[in-house]
């Protein structure tokens, strides 16, 4: 590839990043975000779940072999659990497909989990920014994306 | 194939300000199984919602996408809406192109492709919903209140009166809360335990209020209708129901160091001791801390002085279990230590005091039997400053960043009182702003200014320097830019509110939220004031946020109101977002039933035929009433036979999919 | 020495008025070091630290002294202690700032080309928090061979040592108790008044000297009123101030000839 | 003409080379007068520092530039340590003082006016200091 052809397509690099919220916190910690005016980029599509529990890793995978640069996880704080216990559940699901991640060649940086309660606008807004930027820096997801990637 | 119609609303400029709400509709016309695609400007108001329903009948649509606000606001609202238009309320989907869109976004263009990706996800969710039917649970006829203040005492009474039993919990040894301490109340300055200890007697002889004073809630389990709480009821070290409340184990016991909370540690009591003279119950508690029997072994004056026996030293803490159909938060507020704060020389100087301090100094029933002199040297001031906004309004990260809401009034109210009663003293009051607002309260703030000479000086006092028997307050005049002394016999700091220190840990408890500053989060900061996030579970008063009294009583009055609306009920409809098992695909590992946080799975044993041989065989089921619907032993479940219904395994991959179409 | 005292290696910025008007404060604080195991050696080829922190966001080359003398301690490994508030003031805002403050670090780097780019490592400590946290004010008790019992003595703290406190992490800046705990680790019962951490009038007294006449009367009379006869400070200029402009009401000490006259080494 | 009627604006190129050298701003000042209520060099002053932050929220550089105040400030940090806004008064004051020394003729204390001001006991680091603070 001419390296002119390279970096235009750098510039033009629209990552897409899949975020999962939790119905009780994230998912309402990004509604504050909007109704607080917050701005981050329209990268973000989010998808509610009723727990951060509830996210099959099968479905960060799916997301990646879709052409996802970028998946996010979110959830109530350690303790500020709506069912009590389902982030622990998350926190120690995903430290493993973190490693897993890691082992088949996916950038860790491509992956978040992280705890935004209804309250953090703000934060949910500094996080989708934090996850774009290093996306960013690690450009489009060309490892995992698989047949069925259109774009 | 499915017939979805997918409706876009503009929420006025909200969402069509941003993004192109007519291109939405006309790409969701493409989308696979769309049949009909329309936007609107308020797709919540009669005219969409009937827009809706006459699309579905004239469409003959099997489901429904509203690309609108988030599903937090207005999902039950569509909801209702199809149901009413005969489509199961499941098959609706909302799309939320607002708060994750419109108005996070500024460019046109994006918005409106963003808001294109949304409304494919939840068309390519929609396509795979089911409809789903509620169960329905029953409602246990009993409501808690956590907190024996105004707030609380007036709740238990409403709710009391509607005819329905309520348990007031109160972590202290009397009911009366905060209130009880207040001398007078503004803007009417009626005598604070003349209103409150009325009601405080009601609330205890009331047929269906039980009270568990010296008490606190130690867990809770169970959801809405359904709330199973544990109470421990800590030990008084007296049998309440032996004791007289004649009150002489309190007279005589020798331990005199202990600080009465009740009068602000303006004067000692007794290890043994009732809170003050009108505490409900009228029993005397004995501070283990502070009891020379109980750090000795000896001394036990109290028991033997006792003429009905009554003092028990063997007595334990008692756990009571009750079932409840609503819990009130009650657990009101406190004022924050000033030990930050230095330059204002309290806790350093005794002349400097906090406003509750004064309170208990002006109240005829007080330390000073209601005689106003100051604490150092027991004489009476010629000249009180007051100094406002205390760690109010600060964000230097010594105070708290909000206004307090209620000092401006009280403040007021003390330099009038002062004034009134001993013309011949002279009070100064420094405020940052006056904030008045309320029925007859700057009426009440410009009374003392007016008619009581109180003196207002816009600004704040820098730093009080103790010279020999005076207080030289030094401050400034911002309006007149002059820098002001003033040479004060007793400073009163009105210092800032703050949430209970143990108000996060009882909202872990709860399951119900709290803001950066512990002070309980309400669902909805406009139009659901009173409830928590969490169903079932009512917030009232000043846990909630800084509330004056009358304030505080009318949101006790409506928590009350909607807590009654609760009890009332016959059935609650549960939600039908619970798991399903395969049994065809379970294996019965039971790995489910290890992670699920409400024990709503078991074991079950099937019988089934196989090859024409009768064979049994465990699998595992799913308590609906039980299961609230996390989702979190699907993921558990290694055969995959454990579902989440509204989200299951195909629809969130649909989702995903759709997302990176 | 005796032995199995462990002795603690400081790097000692001394700064210019030490050498100068001010020699009484270090001397004795030296004569003191060397009895409570307190190795001071001195920076070499130290430069004087400004006098007065930069406040301006976009001043380099006011910083650059101070920083010269954090990488020296750092590359020794070792605390660099101070005397003069004033130059703790100074060099433990400037070490805040290249922690902080990364284009500051960068254009001082850039300008300093020191072998290894200094980014904020070293640990800047007063004389007194090296006794307090150190030593240790009970040992220093133990030390003492004449108490100044019977004595009213007040601590000055002024401003630099206290403020801004976020920073200097001296002590509670509204209620300080380092000076008072050192002082009755000598034997003393020291007074407390309220203006012991208001402004002595600083550097206001070579422009206007009515303004600093003004300023530090107000300090010595809220001593006096407290009872109090003898002042200590730990700064030159609140020392002159004090007692050129405050009025003759008190005796002036530096705390380091305090410290000498109770181990008896003055 | 004892006054004229401003118009309070926040876009002068006065008040951006003030916030630019001192890199904090006013804004959150609400005007509690903390910090004049504990300066302790207000009685030499003829704008207290309230109001010096007040003017530069209105963009009135000139004003504060022309004050007393400005030279009279001990930099003591009193009103910064006090502030419950986390407004930095000292910080603006010293921003003001730069712009007015930083111009050429600027300087408040001339070097060579020293030795009248200096007396016997004056410690260097007060010469120092005034220096650094009044001149450039």
């Amino acid at each position: 590839m001419l390296l002119e052809e390279k970096t235009s397509q750098e510039q033009a690099f629209e990552p897409l990043i899949v975020a999962f919220c939790c119905n009780w916190c994230s998912y309402a910690g990004a509604d504050l975000a909007g109704t607080s005016r917050l701005q981050y980029p329209a990268n973000v599509k989010i998808i509610k779940v009723p727990c951060s529990c509830r996210v099959n890793p099968n479905f960060v995978l799916r997301a990646f072999q879709k052409g996802a640069d970028g998946v996010v996880i979110a959830g109530c704080h350690p303790g500020d659990c709506h069912y009590s216990t389902g982030n622990y559940f998350t926190r120690r699901r995903f430290t493993l497909l973190m490693n897993m991640l890691d082992f088949i060649g996916i950038e860790k940086e491509r992956f978040t989990v992280d705890w935004i309660s209804a309250a953090e606008g703000s934060k949910f807004a500094a996080v989708m920014n934090g996850v774009l930027e290093k996306v960013h820096k690690l450009g489009p997801n060309r490892k995992m994306r698989d047949k069925r990637w259109k774009r | 194939m499915q017939r979805i119609g997918v409706f876009v609303c503009w929420c006025g400029s909200n969402i069509a300000g941003t993004v192109d709400v007519a291109q939405v509709a006309q790409s969701a016309a493409a989308m696979p199984g769309v049949v009909y695609a329309k936007d609107y400007q308020y797709m919540c108001s009669e005219v969409g919602q009937n827009m809706i329903k006459q699309a579905i009948a004239e469409h003959g649509l099997t489901r429904v996408v509203v690309a609108s606000c988030s599903p937090r606001m207005h999902e039950s609202t569509f909801r209702k809406t199809a149901a009413a238009a005969g489509l199961n309320p499941y098959l609706v989907e909302v799309a939320n192109i607002r708060e994750h869109c419109a108005w996070i976004h500024k460019d046109k263009a994006e918005g409106t492709k963003k808001a294109i990706a949304l409304t494919r996800a939840a068309v390519a969710k929609a396509t795979l919903n089911a409809p789903l039917v509620a169960g329905e649970s029953g409602v246990e006829k009993r409501a808690l209140v956590i907190g024996g203040g105004i707030a609380g005492l007036q709740t238990a009474l409403d709710i009391a009166d509607a005819g329905y039993a309520v348990d007031i919990v109160e972590k202290s040894p009397s009911i009366g809360g905060k209130m009880a301490q207040i001398d007078k109340t503004f803007p009417t300055l009626d005598c604070s335990a003349c209103i409150l200890t009325p009601k405080m007697v009601d609330a205890a002889t009331h047929e269906n209020i039980t009270l568990y004073t010296y008490s606190e809630v130690e867990s809770v389990s169970g959801f809405v209708g359904n709330f199973e709480v544990a109470i421990r009821q800590k030990a008084r070290s007296v049998d309440a129901k032996k004791c007289s409340g004649c009150g002489l184990c309190a007279e005589k016991c020798p331990s005199r160091k202990a600080k009465s909370e009740f009068d602000e540690g303006l004067r000692t009591r007794g290890a043994i001791y009732i809170p003050f003279p009108q505490a409900i119950p009228n029993v005397p508690v004995i501070d283990r801390d502070e009891c020379t029997y109980f750090k000795t072994g000896k001394c036990g004056l109290c028991s033997k002085i006792c003429p009905a026996s009554a003092v028990s030293f063997e007595q334990a803490d008692e756990v009571i279990t009750q079932r409840y159909g609503a819990i009130v938060v009650a657990t009101g507020f406190d004022m924050i230590e000033l030990d930050k704060f230095g330059e204002y020389q309290y806790g350093q100087h005794p002349d400097v005091i906090t406003s509750l301090e004064f309170e208990r100094l002006t109240n005829a029933a007080g330390p000073t039997g209601g005689k106003f002199v100051r604490p150092s040297d027991h004489k009476k001031p010629k000249k009180v400053v007051f100094v406002q906004c205390v760690g109010s309004r600060d964000t230097s990260g010594r105070g708290k960043p909000y206004c307090s809401k209620i000092c401006c009034m009280y403040t007021a109210k003390h330099a009038m009182l002062i004034r009134d009663k001993y013309p011949d003293v002279e009070a100064s009051v420094f405020y940052i702003d006056v904030r008045t607002p309320g029925k007859n309260f700057d009426e009440f703030q410009r009374r003392a200014v007016e008619e009581y000479g109180v003196q207002y000086i816009k600004g704040m006092v820098g730093k009080i320097f103790p010279e020999q028997d005076k207080l030289m307050v030094h401050g400034v005049d911002a309006l007149s830019g002059e820098t002001v002394v003033i040479d004060a016999d007793l400073v009163v700091l009105a210092s800032a509110t703050k949430a209970k220190d143990d108000a996060e840990a009882l909202g872990r408890m709860l399951s119900i939220s709290t803001d950066t500053h512990d002070f309980f989060t309400e669902a909805h900061p406009k139009l659901r004031p009173v409830e928590s996030h969490t169903a079932g579970i009512f917030l009232a008063g000043a846990c909630q946020g800084p509330k004056d009294i009358p304030e505080t009583v009318s949101q006790a009055g409506a928590a009350a109101a909607k807590a009654i609306g609760l009890l009332s009920k016959k059935k609650l409809v549960t939600n039908p977002c619970v798991t399903t098992v395969n049994e065809a695909l379970c294996s019965g590992c039971l790995a489910c039933e290890k992670i699920c946080p409400y024990g709503a799975i078991a074991a079950k044993t099937i019988e089934l035929t196989n090859n024409g041989v009768k064979e049994t065989r465990v699998v595992a089921a799913v308590n609906e009433a039980l299961c609230q619907g996390c989702g979190g032993c699907t993921v558990a479940c290694r055969a995959g036979a454990i579902d989440l219904k509204g989200f299951t395994n195909r629809q969130i991959m649909a989702e995903v999919d759709a997302i990176c179409f | 020495m005796r032995s199995g005292r462990k002795r603690m290696k400081y790097s000692y910025y001394p700064g210019c008025t030490l050498k100068t008007k001010a020699q009484q404060l270090e001397t004795f604080a030296l004569k003191a070091a060397a009895l409570l195991g307190l190795e001071l050696e001195e920076q070499a080829e130290w430069q004087c630290c400004g006098a007065v922190y930069p406040l301006a966001e976009d001043e380099v080359a006011t910083r650059l002294s101070s920083v010269r003398a954090l990488a020296a301690a750092r590359d020794k490994g070792e605390k660099l202690v101070t005397l003069c508030a004033a130059c703790h003031h100074v060099i433990k805002r400037v070490n805040d700032d290249m922690q902080a403050k990364e284009e500051l670090r960068e254009k001082v780097n850039s300008y300093l080309q020191l072998p290894a780019p200094y980014l904020g490592e070293a640990t800047v400590v007063h004389y007194l928090e090296a006794l307090r946290d150190d030593v240790g004010f009970d040992k220093l008790a133990k030390l003492v061979k004449k108490p100044l019992a019977g004595r009213k003595i007040g601590a000055y703290y002024g401003c630099l040592l206290l403020r801004p406190a976020e920073i200097m992490q001296f002590d509670d800046p509204e209620n300080p108790t380092i000076l008072e705990d050192f002082l009755r680790a000598l034997g003393a019962d020291p007074v407390v008044y309220p203006g012991r951490n208001e402004c002595c009038g600083g550097y206001v007294a070579v422009t206007d000297k009515e303004a600093a006449r003004d300023i530090s009367r107000a300090v010595v009379r809220s001593a006096t009123g407290c009872g109090v006869e003898e002042l200590v400070t730990a700064c030159p200029l609140c020392q002159y101030n004090l007692a050129e402009n405050g009025g003759p009401a008190v005796k002036l000490h530096y705390f380091t000839e305090l410290l000498a006259e109770a181990l008896d080494v003055r | 003409m004892i006054r004229t009627k401003v118009t309070p604006t926040t876009q002068t190129e006065a008040l951006a080379e003030v916030l630019d050298i001192c890199g904090t701003n006013a804004a959150n000042c609400m005007q509690c007068g903390k910090c004049s209520a504990t300066c302790p060099a207000s009685s030499r002053m003829d704008v207290l520092p309230h109001q010096v932050v007040r003017l530069l929220q209105a963009g009135q550089v000139e004003k504060v530039a022309a004050s007393q105040t400005i030279w009279s400030c001990a930099s003591c940090f009193a009103c910064s340590a006090r502030c419950p806004r986390k407004v930095d008064p000292a910080r603006l004051i010293e921003a003001v003082r730069l712009s007015v020394v930083r111009k050429a003729g600027g300087n408040y204390l001339k070097a060579d006016a020293v030795p009248a001001l200096a007396d016997e006991a004056m410690p260097q680091q007060a010469l120092v200091s005034a220096l650094r603070k009044y001149s450039k």
